[in-house]
């Protein structure tokens, strides 16, 4: 039970550690909300920041955030004049709508290339590494343009931007479906196609380990299927340090969607962040950051979870 | 693995025989080629052609920037000293009797010999090897000053004898841009990498080997660091600095680095610190500083070689990004996430803007990974016998 | 009755000209030389020897399981009741090959509970339904002597006492009704005592089905114990064999006779196999002739001719120019 | 692999967290989502009722693809985004007067006024068919609330000097009401530029919370021919036509559904263009319209509009004090190259702020300071600035270099094509200029702070309809935001003063030039050229007209022929 509380405390900490980081940087960041225009004079500009609170210190504010978001309340957004609550919830589900596709099938597939690779040594080990090493090497958003150019303008097969069409509303049930696969398709491929190949080579080298352990062969010897062996025995095991992969690359995929999304242009947590930061927009930069730690701090526990669920001897070796 | 060790000793001693001393003198390599180095050998060889090949292709240009007269005497100092140092390493061993031994302890060996037959780590190697010199020589490569316009009607010129890769929306030569890029784009790369490793290793080792409230305290840093998204936290950082500069670059890539490194080296030093040679380190009254730098640090280097050289490939797509986002590398240096950056808007009509900054990066970082896959094996024998 | 007259008159396992190589190159270093040994139905055979000899080797091949970076030379045979062991189909492995591996901990999965692992052998080798391979691995589980099956099952290996593994192992190898158990140093890293129950299980085991039974072990007194038969293996070769009794008694090999005087209760306690100077030589590294000769007291010119595996009477075989002469020194 | 044990079951309560967090926003929370939910309700209800029935040639949705968000949304009371401001005052709401095709005011939500003789009184007769989109009808007090919250300083209004000559309001009843005005140029362009907003609905919000108020974005419940349906974030604006809107003006719009999408990437969004997933691309890069061109899969449209793009010198800087070197690094200048080249003829050389729209343009100034490195060169060495020790770069006596870091905004690619142009045609007279991209925010810092951080910036600035000096080069204000260039010259006050009191356009005429002749005279900036405003559009959509006034001035009118409507629409067959 100790032991519990602990771990809950240390990650909320570390939440805690990341909302102090990003306030106190972004405060660092020089340069104002852009009030800019014709006529737009120093004296409402000034009024514009004590309206919002702006003229107080620093920590002042901090503290004042600090009170706001321990009872829910996470500001109002300066560039949306709507709350940041709002915000994250409108652009959170397509975020983790793409990311999450798309790392489901950078493991899935990186972990079935990785598998063949490991099983099928020679050529096609060897030209299956060379094809995920090249997209691996790639730039997301050069791939993205590249996808763009080739796949959406020149053979028009899918939509180059958005999230779902103009008449999604009058779309019926599959239709629907359809159309949001439809939109997913390039910026899902490109995350997909630049984060597989690590999986991918993870796993061809933890199972390629595993493959030679002891228990492998006794389990060939006991007269167990190749299959059996290979999926049941190697992979179950090898995919321990991937489950861990798993956890530590999330974060990685939020920073590669940042990119994605601004060249798909897909309205996501990683643009709205991007574009906050961009305008000064305290309020949503520290509602999106703060929501980034706590997927991280999530995803880490949720790796040890299952990590702990994949090997026991984690679970019998706690004691 | 002792009958394996016995072949390479077989080839070992085999020496330079057949091969006349001159030719060993004035073709640095030849000697290590004969004497079953081919690493070396090819090495010394490939660097000694390619700057040969250089100065005379390109004399004038080295004599005029010499001299003074245009720029790139950094360029042309470090192409004659190469070629001097690469010849007199020849002359040196060739005046020796038999091979040079190296004295190498025996991880060490191992992942020379490991690497040396991983063919895909060796062509990585080769390849980066070129490509720090393309930077170091882009100013004499370079066919056309990469800050040179041309005039403006006559711009986005395709790929043509004149300029072999096109020229750009202010009709500036690519290539030139290109080789110049490389300096900027590998320079970034390579010292953040450094930068973080060094950092990474000193922290994370002495996190790892002092443990205790140091330990708990830094890991906490690293949770935190690791807990934002890397490319997040970098536009935070640039800005809030606000301008840019090259250095600054190199700063914030490393330091929102290093916490990976000393994650990695940390996991190390504790397997480490427990070994009966710190023990004995410790036993024979020796300051926990001197066993940290004496024994911990260097029996842990091992991941922190082969994250390094996949960091390299890493910071060159993140340096890439955030010149794409427009608050990584300012103009006027011709980054290669700038040429695509800028391309982009003629992606439509001159493809070649993007597309060979973006070969170049892919190119680089595929070699970079093979680099870093070949260290991995090299350095556990077991992944090493799979190949 | 037939298929058990045929059974007779056809070895269960013959081993012919063994020859094995570290790597494909046929130049590459031999680690096992033209062994040939047959083993029948029922009979229990003991190999014995110094480690890095070639024993364990020799029993992977004969179970068909040689690692990748061992070679088998090209006319070596290994038959499986007459034929070659790889042509058979389905595999025998499992089902008339039992194989006890020599590490207890690595050869059991670590991350699947026990008795998953042993119904899952028992599918596989015999098609029964997922609770009927259930009930069968508990039995098996009894049959090698774990009190408590049912709740033993639901352990995984590392909650599990070294014996009690080296026990999951033989139920595992016992999943299919082999007709051969092979036990590889199955008493390795386990104490005396529990050396002991392992010992007699086995031997119990054997007894009840009526499996060959082939046993390696570097201790002479453990295959003393189980064994009919012993075959003594010296630096890729057969030196001596014989029925237990008659080697134990009259050991013809000075090898086999070194061993004999190590053997615990003969030399009294604290001298071990150091009786015999030297070590093995490694592979590669074999004098020509006799490969014994350079720790052997009996050494002489002659020895530098190999004298080949003498037969003897009784079935008895030696490699060693003394025993044309007539006996032990 | 040595790693710390952590319990699985620690992540729950974190996991709660994020479900909270999560689910939360699809509630809006507290006062102001009970607000909008209100307002919007009203508005369906409103609507109910009004017949529509919609012609043959009504129809379709029209797509218009931009790179930004409409910040701020429909809240005109705060609002400096171009974008946004377009949409208020063309789409959702409605201003007192707009201009005609030659920029003459033309009455709109006013349907007359008039001056008082000695021209202190500004009287407006409001329409009154005029309806809020929730059935409320627009009047008097709307105007008057407008006025009220835009004249207090804790709204924010964006525009202040908007309102510099007048000094106070009455209504006198529904329909009527009344400015207090001191006499000045060209006095209704602030009623053409300030959308009338709803006071029966914002009356109560407190002036300090207007700005981030979720009317704006949320609920902008407004009386213009077009009407707000939705708006999800960085992603889209919806708007249906508004079967209310008075038949006098024109009725409803021709296009049922109008929608603005935002695709950050222009090439993806020139993508989508070609595609015909958007049918109008505003704001499109000068670059893009080549594709376009030889493409034939879209047409463009491009117009003069009121932009002007310049590097500002600080003549604080000792180096840029005379006004004799300005003149020669603008004669260093490629300038009728760039709008060639760079803008592919699409725009004009700049001599001044005044645009060529501007009706006091002066097209004579059009050659004035011609590219001539040779005489710049010259010039320099005139000035006293050699290049003394060969580097490439000339310095003064003092041996100072002639070398300045050029700012600029990286976000801009034209700017940053314009910065290294620069460096290279300055390089060839031997100045050097650095190119420094800021970002935006640090950028706005370092050229509106009063520590003037800066030796000289590019910028494009987009001036008002009414051309207003002043905050720019009027010594009176030298100290204010705005004077990027410092410089002090008693005869451009003068001009500046008397410009903005003649109300007669006759009387101004001759004034107006001989400002242009002294701010070229004065070179306060490098202007470099006036680029058209370029917008790509698809083979869907028709009758577009778009000019000075802006992309959407005549949005009402675009139409999507019957045999190009492919999308369905809700809510109708």
């Amino acid at each position: 039970m100790r032991r519990v509380a602990k771990g809950v405390l240390y990650k909320l900490s570390l939440v805690a550690g990341v909302a102090t980081l990003l306030f106190y940087a972004v405060d660092l960041m020089p340069g104002d909300a852009p009030c800019f225009g014709p006529g737009m004079t120093r004296e409402v500009c000034a009024q514009i920041a004590t309206n919002r609170g702006l003229d107080e210190s620093v920590h002042a504010r901090y503290a004042t955030w600090v009170v706001g978001a321990l009872t829910g309340d996470f500001g109002d957004s300066h560039r949306q004049s709507r709350p940041v609550l709002d915000l994250i919830g409108e652009l959170l589900p397509n975020t983790l709508l793409l990311s999450g596709l798309a790392l489901v099938l950078a493991f899935g597939l990186g972990i079935l290339f990785g598998v063949i690779q490991a099983t099928r040594p020679g050529w096609v080990d060897g030209a299956l590494g060379t094809v995920l090493l090249f997209f691996y090497s790639m730039p997301a958003f050069w791939l993205a343009l590249m996808l763009i150019l080739v796949l959406s303008q020149g053979l028009g097969l899918f939509p180059a931007a958005g999230v779902t069409s103009v008449d999604y509303d009058a779309l019926s049930g599959p239709g629907r479906l359809l159309d949001r696969l439809h939109h997913l398709v390039l910026p899902v491929a490109a995350l997909t196609l630049v984060s597989m190949g690590g999986v991918a080579r993870y796993t061809r080298d933890s199972m390629l380990e595993v493959l030679g352990l002891d228990y492998i062969r006794a389990a060939r010897a006991r007269g167990l299927s190749e299959r059996t062996v290979v999926y049941r025995h190697g992979l179950r095991s090898a995919l321990l340090p991937i489950v861990t992969q798993l956890g530590l690359s999330l974060p990685f995929l939020f920073s590669g969607a940042v990119l994605v999304e601004a060249v798909f242009g897909w309205p996501g947590m990683g643009r709205l962040m991007y574009d906050s930061v961009a305008a000064r927009d305290m309020p949503v930069i520290m509602g999106t950051g703060l929501m980034f730690a706590v997927i991280v701090v999530l995803s880490n526990a949720l790796a040890d979870a299952l990590y702990a669920l994949a090997d026991p001897r984690v679970r019998y070796e706690r004691d | 693995m002792s009958v394996t060790d016995r072949g390479t000793a077989r080839d070992r001693r085999g020496g330079p025989h057949g091969t006349p001393r001159w030719a060993v003198a004035l073709i640095p390599g030849l000697g290590d080629l004969r004497s079953g180095r081919p690493l070396t050998g090819w090495a010394l060889l490939g660097t000694w052609a390619f700057l040969l090949f250089v100065l005379l292709t390109r004399s004038g240009r080295v004599a005029a920037a010499l001299s003074g007269e245009v720029s790139g005497r950094g360029a042309a100092l470090a192409l004659v000293t190469g070629l001097a140092l690469v010849w007199s390493l020849a002359l040196y061993s060739s005046g020796r009797s038999g091979a040079r031994t190296v004295r190498m302890s025996v991880p060490w060996r191992g992942l020379a010999r490991r690497f040396a037959a991983n063919r895909g780590a060796v062509l990585g190697a080769f390849l980066l090897m070129g490509l720090g010199w393309v930077a170091v020589l882009a100013p004499i490569l370079a066919p056309a000053d990469p800050l040179a316009t041309g005039p403006l009607t006559d711009r986005l010129q395709g790929p043509s004898a004149a300029h072999l890769l096109g020229t750009d929306e202010i009709n500036r030569d690519v290539l030139s841009r290109l080789l110049h890029g490389a300096r900027v784009s590998l320079g970034i790369a390579f010292l953040a990498v450094a930068l973080a490793s060094t950092l990474g290793t000193l922290l994370g080792a002495a996190a790892g080997y002092l443990g205790g409230w140091l330990d708990r305290a830094l890991m906490a840093v690293v949770d935190t660091v690791l807990s934002v998204p890397r490319l997040v936290l970098l536009i935070v950082l640039v800005g809030a600095v606000g301008r840019p500069s090259l250095l600054l670059l190199v700063l914030v890539l490393g330091l929102t680095q290093w916490p990976q490194t000393a994650r990695l080296i940390r996991a190390e030093a504790l397997s480490v610190r427990d070994r009966e040679f710190v023990r004995a380190a410790e036993a024979l009254g020796f300051s926990r500083t001197r066993v940290l730098f004496r024994h911990v640090i260097p029996n842990s280097l091992g991941p922190v070689i082969v994250a390094a050289a996949l960091g390299v490939g890493n910071t060159i797509i993140l340096e890439a990004g955030l010149s794409f986002l427009g608050v990584g590398v300012q103009p006027p240096h011709p980054s290669w996430g700038v040429m695509i950056a800028r391309g982009r808007e003629h992606i439509h009509t001159a493809w070649w803007l993007t597309t060979f900054a973006g070969l170049a990066i892919v190119l680089t970082v595929i070699a970079a990974n093979m680099v870093g896959d070949g260290l991995r094996q090299g350095l556990d024998p077991r992944a090493g016998d799979d190949r | 009755m037939t298929a058990e007259g045929t059974a007779a008159a056809t070895p269960l396992v013959s081993v012919e000209s063994l020859t094995l190589r570290a790597g494909r190159d046929p130049a590459a270093p031999v680690l096992v030389d033209r062994v040939s040994l047959e083993i029948a139905a029922g009979e229990s055979v003991g190999l014995v020897g110094e480690s890095g000899c070639g024993k364990t080797l020799t029993v992977l091949a004969m179970a068909g399981l040689l690692p990748a970076d061992v070679s088998k030379a090209a006319e070596s045979r290994v038959l499986f009741r007459g034929r070659p062991i790889e042509a058979c189909e389905p595999s025998p492995l499992g089902r008339e090959i039992g194989f006890v591996f020599q590490d207890p901990a690595g050869s059991i999965n670590p991350v699947l509970r026990v008795g998953h692992q042993i119904a899952e052998v028992v599918r596989t080798l015999k098609g029964t339904s997922r609770s009927d391979a259930h009930a069968r691995s508990l039995e098996l589980l009894a049959e090698v002597g774990i009190a408590d099956p049912a709740a033993k099952a639901r352990r995984f290996p590392g909650e599990l006492s070294g014996g009690e593994r080296q026990r999951v192992g033989v139920a595992l190898a016992l999943a299919g009704d082999p007709a051969l158990l092979i036990a590889d140093e199955p008493t390795t890293g386990v104490d005396m005592i529990v050396q002991e129950q392992l010992l007699t299980l086995i031997e119990g085991l054997r007894e009840r089905r009526g499996m060959a039974l082939v046993l390696v072990s570097h201790d002479l007194a453990v295959v003393a114990e189980v064994c009919d038969r012993v075959e003594v293996v010296y630096a890729g070769e057969i030196i001596e064999r014989g029925a237990v009794d008659r080697v134990l008694t009259d050991p013809r090999h000075p090898y086999t006779q070194g061993l004999i005087r190590c053997l615990p209760g003969r030399a009294g306690h604290g001298v071990r196999v150091a009786a015999i100077p030297g070590a093995v030589p490694v592979p590669g590294a074999w004098p020509p002739g006799c490969r014994f000769r350079p720790r052997c007291a009996h050494a002489h010119d002659r020895c530098q001719a190999s004298p080949g595996l003498l037969l003897l009477p009784d079935a008895r075989a030696a490699r060693c120019w003394l025993v044309n002469e007539g006996g032990a020194p | 692999m040595t790693r710390r044990l952590r319990n699985p079951l620690s992540a729950a309560p974190t996991l709660l967290l994020l479900a909270a967090c999560a689910d939360e926003p699809r509630e809006p929370v507290g006062a102001t989502a009970a607000f909008c939910q209100d307002a919007l309700a009203r508005v369906e209800q409103y609507m109910a009722t009004v017949p529509s029935s919609p012609s043959d040639s009504h129809g379709g949705t029209v797509v218009v693809g931009a790179t930004a968000e409409l910040d701020g949304g429909m809240m005109g009371l705060t609002t400096s985004d171009y974008n946004a401001h377009q949409h208020q005052v063309f789409l959702n709401l409605m201003t007192l007067v707009r201009y005609d095709d030659r920029l003459e005011p033309e009455p709109y939500l006013a349907d007359s006024w008039e001056w008082s003789g000695d021209g202190t009184e500004l009287t407006f007769h409001l329409r009154d068919d005029v309806y809020w989109h929730d059935g409320t009808p627009t009047t008097a007090p709307d105007v008057e609330f407008t006025y009220l919250r835009a004249t207090d300083p804790a709204t924010t209004f964006a525009n202040p000097t908007y309102f510099e000559a007048y000094e106070g309001v009455e209504v006198l009843d529904d329909f009527t009401v009344r400015f207090h005005v001191r006499p000045h140029a060209q006095p209704l362009d602030t009623w053409r530029a300030v959308p009338i907003m709803p006071a029966h609905l914002l009356s109560e919000v407190p002036a300090e919370e207007l700005r981030d108020h979720p009317y704006g974005t949320v609920c902008p419940v407004g009386n213009g021919p077009f009407r707000f349906s939705s708006h999800r974030p960085s992603e889209s604006w919806t708007f249906a036509a508004n079967p209310a809107f008075p038949q006098a003006l024109g009725g409803r719009p021709s296009v049922d559904r109008y929608v603005y999408r935002i695709v950050p990437d222009p090439s993806t969004l020139l993508t989508e263009l070609l595609n015909e997933d958007v049918d109008v691309y505003v704001s499109m890069r000068p670059d893009q319209a080549g594709t376009i061109e030889t493409s034939g899969r879209a047409r463009l449209l491009n117009f003069p509009a009121r932009d002007y793009t310049f590097i500002a010198w600080n003549s604080s800087r000792p180096a840029f004090a005379d006004p004799a070197l300005r003149r020669a690094l603008t004669m260093a200048l490629d300038r009728q190259g760039m709008v060639d080249g760079l803008l592919g003829g699409r725009g004009a050389v700049a001599n001044s702020g005044v645009p060529p729209v501007h009706w006091a343009f002066d097209p004579d100034n059009a050659s004035a300071l011609p590219y001539d490195p040779a005489r710049a060169a010259g010039m320099l060495s005139s000035l006293g600035w050699e290049d003394r020790d060969g580097d490439g770069v000339r310095e003064d006596a003092e041996g100072q270099r002639l070398s300045f870091a050029l700012k600029f905004n990286p976000e801009s690619e034209l700017r940053q094509t314009l910065a290294e142009l620069s460096q290279a045609q300055f390089a060839s007279v031997g100045v050097e200029a650095i190119p420094t991209g800021v970002e935006f925010s640090q950028f706005l810092r370092d050229i509106l702070g009063s520590d003037r951080n800066y030796d000289a910036f590019l910028l494009t600035y987009s001036t008002d309809f009414r051309v207003d000096d002043r905050d720019l080069f009027h010594s009176g204000s030298s100290d204010a935001g705005y004077a990027w260039s410092r410089t002090r010259n008693p005869g451009i006050d003068r001009l500046i003063d008397t410009l903005q009191t003649i109300v007669d356009q006759e009387e101004a005429l001759p004034v107006w030039r001989e400002y242009q002749a002294a701010v070229l005279e004065e070179q306060p900036f490098s202007y470099l050229f006036y680029p058209d405003r370029i917008v790509g559009l698809s083979a869907r959509v028709q009758d577009v007209t778009m000019d000075a006034r802006g992309e959407w001035v005549a949005v009402r009118d675009w139409t999507i022929p019957r045999d190009r409507r492919k999308y369905a629409t809700p809510g109708r067959p």
